[in-house]
């Protein structure tokens, strides 16, 4: 069993008060109810504040490019079945430069936990607009706001179909860490949409402004319902949903590929002299010997 | 050569030239001969004009010549596109009853046989038996090799090819016995292989044990896709198409992360979507290899002609710096060569390493001797438990001489594998301090050094001191070896230099050969004679002359003879 | 120079290290004095160690310089990170009672001051008093600009800024006088601009009329993007954040079809997604300007520092063969310079121009001559009506002796402007055969004569026939010109060589050069030596010594004396 | 007024039988019902066979790079909001590829028609799935057939509050021109997808697959009704509805950006003497005249 302190790492670099800490904190410790050493995790990350995350918890890392998680985690996750595969990613890292994977992702379904700490603005390249970002979200580079509408990345998710759709908050972390456990238990592409407060860059999207809104699915509000989950998914501004919007069975990429399906195909080398057996088809067969000439 | 004949099968885009050149190019290999053939084929999917061209002799060939002996023209309002090239006197293969055939131009009613046949879809078998007939070859194996391509297709469509192709026989010898028939008879096994050169690709990267491979449909490298598609249940390997070539080359380096050897492969477009992992690969020292193959650009260009246009873009594509290894076949048996030497060198440096190759590369087909398996392996270069250790100790990192730290594998009991596309330190954890930045700059360039120890010398063949020497890379090799053939015949003393690794570059090596001729030609398939600028840059020597086409077409050997030609009549 | 002080404000990310420091500079600048500022931050919002430095002078400067004067420490536990480039004596001062003060570690309250002004958050102002008096400047300009900052947040916050900085200044006469300031007295105004790169760089892409601006955030260019974007409803232009640097391009070359004047901006990971438009724009001969601001990668490498890794990234970026145009600045009124000639030149030979910046000239500021705007035009080189004609006649890529064709806009009735990525005809119409595409070809690289006749020289300064002669580009400019400058104060002979244009390159020019001088050294923000390497590829020539730093900081004059005097010694 | 030969172009070199040439017929017909000479019309179009219906049609063409026709047409637009924009795309062009494009389009909604030419199956590389290729098709290079579920243009446009959602059908012409010329005519981003038979590389969703399939949307369908759209745009398998799914009043990229929305900004030519009112910003006035000294 590990404890907090053996997931302790470097030291992070937010600004106080960032939403960041506890999804952190959600992280590790739901990491331990899970009861998974560090060396059994495996977390894989873009570029942003958000994709720091890895940095701050010892285990195994994949910290790549702004936007390229998740293709970086299907691959990772199709060689390496074994590995529990965790995303940390950003609205911006997630949604923005990496939106066709998250399209892609969803449609393909492989078995990762996708956690976005969707602060609705670009942290790391201190406060313009995110993909999630209000219209009334006015920034030195949007000084109209945002041109485009905010999307609606929960309910996408459960129109394409992912098997496990939740919305957590920073600001109630025993509830996140719970999602988190959840998610990661569960089998397919799991997306945990957490809202994460921004001091620095956001102040429309405050805890403030969370504490009034948010609030747990009501007791027996079936997730497998996927035309009311599509509705709740959709629900913003008066009252914000928090837990799990939608569930659905189906299934994973690699129930249909033998290399993956049969497990870690790094367990499973192969020599150069497996391949003999595929010349004979560029032999061809002569049908008949040495003609007189 | 005793036999060399030069066949071309023409026709529209969906008349199946293609299926009728490979059956063909087939049947005479199976019989012996060796074959060298190439494609020509428009962006489309009906109509135009493309061909299928067969080179055919009783020794190994490297090259496509030019002046065709025959032509099956399944379109013969086509034709006008295949005189051009045509020979002197060149027998000419078109459907049509006998009577209206005219001089050399033979009529054989494929159509009509066809339907005789049960279906006139059996069009083509029939022509190439009338193609066989003309050539003076047995019909046996062709009907081999009918019963075995169609034969998940019922017994009566073997029947019927069978039937077709010995009318189309049939009728060739009964009307056109007369005529002497060009002479390709069967010989003495070989017992070798007809390999196209992303055939050859796709083997190695099976015989290179890739384990992961994502790539997204992109000509010329789409073959490989599909080959390895086919082949990832039996050889057990993940094939993935990606949603772009993003995603293609991120799947392949979080699979390489986890340990599988990946592999992708693009052609310039989609290489530009790829260079922001090729630099990623660099930065967190995941091995990965790949294939690019060009045609001509920019953008778009002619999607299914050839061109080396990219060398330059290859060789510093990606931002920052960071060592790469880039090797350029020339042939199958060099692309199968290369590409598995290719994978196990980018595992013992832990940073990616590029296959330059073309269309043309990709299309030829030819007779060559099967790789010899005894002494291959797959060297995977990973840590050792030792080297690992226990207590979360292991970094992945570590500063060490040859730049090249012990890799482990994520869900090592004991150990976390932290890789990072920031600088970091040795742990792979974020940094910013200017020490450990110069540090890590160091290791990592550091690998060079290695990296140039195991590299490939230029290959040079032909006559010591010559007079001419013939310089290129890629998929000119075979036809500057004809070419120095054609001009060492003419009493030249000639010698070819073809260089398969372009990075690191054996500059001292170049720069004796250089030193050691007389007049210095570089021959390239771009405008602005790459490769002959990596020359200039690496060893200050700047090769006299530049033979440059880019115009889609690949070179002939006769073609850079006269060039050559023409290049020391100016001078001189 | 009778005045040469160099103060450093530093401190955690989130203190305010960056207003105050430019707070400094503008009052100084205002006050008739020479600046150059540059910065250093870490990629993070909150803690760490930044600073920001000035250089006060008398006389224009085109460095930083080592050895700190004055250190106002916002942090005092950050200030071990500026000791070690502390001069001799520097004077400190930090937050606290004087009581603490010890030797020249001066104390001032200027938190408590801040409070008794009626805001913690004027602490920084009142620090700004202590350090103006410190310097020994007077309070007059400061006040006044504090009125103009604070002004929309109301009279209460001016009046309280503005006792805070009394206070500071007053306390630190009061209690430090007996010490002898720093003197930088109020000199005669020289009407003359404070400016950064990246400002400089915004606003020639306003002075040259850029129409269209599409970008996504990444340092060190993001000033561009938002500095246009505060100016897009004044000045006139479109200004969009894209969801990718992808479609940022895209964006841009669809504007610039419609016949707006285009430009983006970005960093190396950015412009690797980038390429293949840029490849695009090649091809369909479309005009573009895109700002490449270096940082150290490879990959996400050091987000917030300093490296020209990227020289031969960008001289073949992007797939196939084009022309283009690479300009690289060296300060602030070269950067407007030619960002302002690019895009004219990129108008004129319809193609991509580059502009090569690195964070170090991003970030620096100046005091610099105002730009003569008396003979700058925009110049679009469009079709005229007759260019264009009637009955859809007009062919977008019409054959000329330039491989210039006049240009069109949709929407010009009786003509249609076709523009196409594959290879194509006059008129934009896909193409597939071998004469077209090498007429194709010929026309799009014989632009490249025109540009090398409107190709910018090196610039050369210093001595004639010099024993040392420094070469660089990009942002060291400033540097070598001090350097070079110390070392001749030292009796050398020595000469600068700045490349302001680095494609199409002066070879000839360069060569010319070279030969003249007797020591040739290549001074270079990167670890491989890219520019000495492109000198030699251009002139055959290969520079004698490589002065490469690549560990995220800009190079200082002192430093490159100290190492060009150590190659001297080894190789004496 | 013009007349079908002003669109007059290069030959085809499609297929015989294959859906594009009822696609291309439909447009030159709408373009000429809208009143539109080949001169004032804008088409844009990335790579692929549907990507090279610009060159079949006399008008203005910028065709770009594979997935990448909607970030070119949303410049163009910009730029120049005189001209009708026209984007003629293939499910692999637009789904695939350009992706993020599609998302983000689809939330600044640029007053854009987009037409694609959805055939399930990459055309022009002979025959790959493409991301609306059904489970069931099984190529050489997915002999599994595809490992991701279909995806839903429509349904995500209406989603993310698409202003103008249509579906055609390339066996129906009328009734395809007649969708294009209310989807040009519409302000915002217009979505057609019209199913176009491959009949070289698609032999599950044929002309007969469709005949027994597609059906109008009944009189008095509501377009603006969103619920019932998203329903009916989900709709697929026994029965495919045709015609305009959704519509909606929206917001149009520009409308707050006064550049764009005074007109063509190549009409406004600036001068470089322009920004000289900018200077001051960076002299900073001095408070007094020059100190004794
Ligand atoms: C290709 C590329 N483009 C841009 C950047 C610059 N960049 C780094 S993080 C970031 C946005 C981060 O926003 P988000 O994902 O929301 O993370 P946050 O900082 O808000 O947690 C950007 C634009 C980059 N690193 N790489
Ligand atoms: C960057 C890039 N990647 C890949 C390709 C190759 N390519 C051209 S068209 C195409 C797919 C076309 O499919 P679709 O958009 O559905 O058009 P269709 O041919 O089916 O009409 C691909 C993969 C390319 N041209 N550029
Ligand atoms: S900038 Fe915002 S997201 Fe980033 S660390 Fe600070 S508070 Fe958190
Ligand atoms: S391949 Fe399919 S989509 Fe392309 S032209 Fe032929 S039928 Fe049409
Ligand atoms: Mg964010
Ligand atoms: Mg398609």
């Amino acid at each position: 069993m590990s404890i907090l302190k053996d997931y302790q790492s470097q030291a992070t670099t937010w600004c106080p008060h960032c939403g960041n800490f506890n999804i952190l904190q959600a992280m590790k410790t739901a990491l331990i109810e899970l009861g998974l050493e560090p060396w059994q995790v495996c977390l894989v990350s873009g570029i942003g504040q958000a994709a720091k995350l890895p940095h701050y918890l010892k285990c195994n890392y994949f910290n790549g490019l702004h936007g390229r998680a998740l293709p970086a985690a299907t691959g990772l996750k199709a060689a390496r079945p074994d590995l529990p595969v965790i995303v940390t990613t950003g609205d911006g890292d997630c949604y923005g430069e990496g939106g066709n994977h998250f399209l892609h992702a969803l449609r393909r379904n492989p078995d990762i936990t996708v956690i976005v700490h969707d602060n609705q603005v670009y942290g790391l390249t201190k406060g313009q607009a995110s993909p999630t970002s209000p219209r009334e979200l006015v920034t030195r580079t949007q000084p109209h706001g945002p041109q485009s509408e905010p999307f609606a990345p929960l309910a996408l998710a459960v129109l394409l179909h992912a098997p496990f759709v939740a919305r957590g908050y920073a600001g109630d972390l025993p509830h996140l860490k719970d999602l988190i456990v959840q998610a990661v238990s569960h089998r397919g592409l799991a997306l945990v949409d957490v809202l994460q407060p921004c001091v620095t860059f956001n102040h429309l999207n405050t805890y403030e402004w969370y504490a009034e809104r948010v609030y747990p699915l009501e007791e027996g509000y079936d997730p497998t319902d996927r035309a009311a989950a599509l509705e709740r998914a959709q629900e913003w501004g008066e009252r914000i949903p928090l837990g799990v919007l939608y569930r659905e069975e189906r299934s994973v990429f690699g129930d249909d590929l033998p290399a993956i399906s049969r497990g870690p195909v790094t367990e499973r080398p192969r020599t150069p002299q497996q391949v003999e057996s595929l010349l004979a088809e560029f032999e061809f067969a002569a049908a008949h010997g040495v003609a007189p000439s | 050569m005793a036999i060399d004949l030069n066949l071309r099968v023409s026709g529209q885009a969906g008349q199946g030239v293609d299926t009728l050149g490979t059956l063909l190019a087939e049947v005479l290999h199976a019989d012996g001969l060796h074959l060298f053939t190439h494609q020509d084929y428009m962006s489309r999917i009906r109509g135009g004009h493309n061909y299928y061209q067969l080179r055919i002799a009783d020794q190994p060939l490297t090259a496509a010549r030019e002046k065709l002996d025959l032509i099956v023209a399944l379109d013969e309002r086509g034709l006008q596109e295949d005189w051009p090239v045509a020979g002197p006197r060149p027998v000419v293969l078109v459907d049509g009853e006998f009577e209206q055939s005219e001089g050399l131009k033979l009529r054989v009613p494929w159509a009509r046989l066809a339907e005789e046949a049960g279906d006139a879809r059996y069009a083509n078998t029939a022509a190439a038996g009338a193609a066989l007939a003309q050539l003076g070859h047995p019909l046996e194996t062709l009907l081999a090799r009918l019963e075995a391509t169609f034969a998940r297709r019922g017994p009566e469509v073997v029947a019927g090819n069978q039937q077709a192709a010995r009318a189309g026989y049939a009728f060739h010898l009964e009307h056109f016995s007369r005529m002497l028939p060009l002479h390709a008879p069967v010989l003495p096994p070989h017992g070798q292989l007809l390999l196209s050169g992303v055939e050859a690709i796709a083997l190695a990267a099976l015989a290179g044990g890739v384990q992961f491979y994502s790539g997204y449909p992109m000509t010329p490298t789409t073959g490989i896709l599909t080959y390895l598609a086919q082949h990832a249940d039996g050889q057990d390997l993940v094939v993935e198409q990606a949603e772009d070539e993003i995603a293609a080359i991120n799947m392949c380096l979080g699979a390489a992360y986890g340990g599988a050897r990946a592999m992708t492969a693009t052609s310039g477009g989609g290489f530009c979507l790829m260079v922001e992992g090729l630099a990623l690969a660099g930065m967190t020292e995941t091995p990965i290899v790949i294939a690019l193959g060009q045609r001509p650009g920019p953008a778009t260009g002619l999607p299914t002609r050839t061109e080396q246009g990219e060398l330059w873009f290859a060789l510093h594509a990606g931002h920052g710096e960071f060592p790469r290894l880039v090797y350029a076949p020339g042939d199958p048996t060099e692309a199968f060569e290369l590409t598995f030497l290719a994978l196990n060198q980018a595992d013992k440096y832990q940073t990616p390493a590029l296959l330059l190759y073309d269309q043309y590369l990709a299309d030829m087909t030819a007779t060559v001797p099967r790789p010899d398996f005894s002494g291959l392996t797959v060297d995977r270069h990973l840590a050792t438990a030792e080297e690992i250790g226990g207590d979360y100790q292991y970094a992945r990192y570590a500063l060490t001489d040859s730049g090249v730290s012990p890799r482990a594998l994520p869900g090592t009991p004991g150990a976390v594998v932290e890789v990072d596309s920031d600088e970091h330190d040795v742990h792979g954890h974020i940094i910013e301090d200017a020490e450990t930045r110069k540090a890590m700059v160091d290791k990592r360039l550091r690998k060079s050094a290695g990296m140039r120890q195991d590299m490939l010398p230029p290959l040079l063949t032909g006559d010591a001191e010559p007079d001419l020497l013939l310089l290129g890379w890629g998929s000119t090799k075979g036809c500057l070896a004809e070419a120095a053939a054609l001009l060492r015949q003419s009493g030249e003393r000639v010698a070819q230099l073809h260089c398969p690794q372009l990075w690191p570059f054996p500059a001292e090596a170049m720069s004796a050969v250089l030193q050691s001729a007389r007049r210095t030609f570089v021959i390239e398939n771009n405008a602005t004679g790459q490769f002959r600028g990596l020359i200039s840059r690496e060893t200050g020597i700047c090769p006299d002359e530049l033979v440059a086409k880019y115009d889609g077409q690949p070179f002939a050997p006769q073609e850079i003879v006269a060039a050559v030609r023409s290049r020391r009549r100016e001078k001189a």
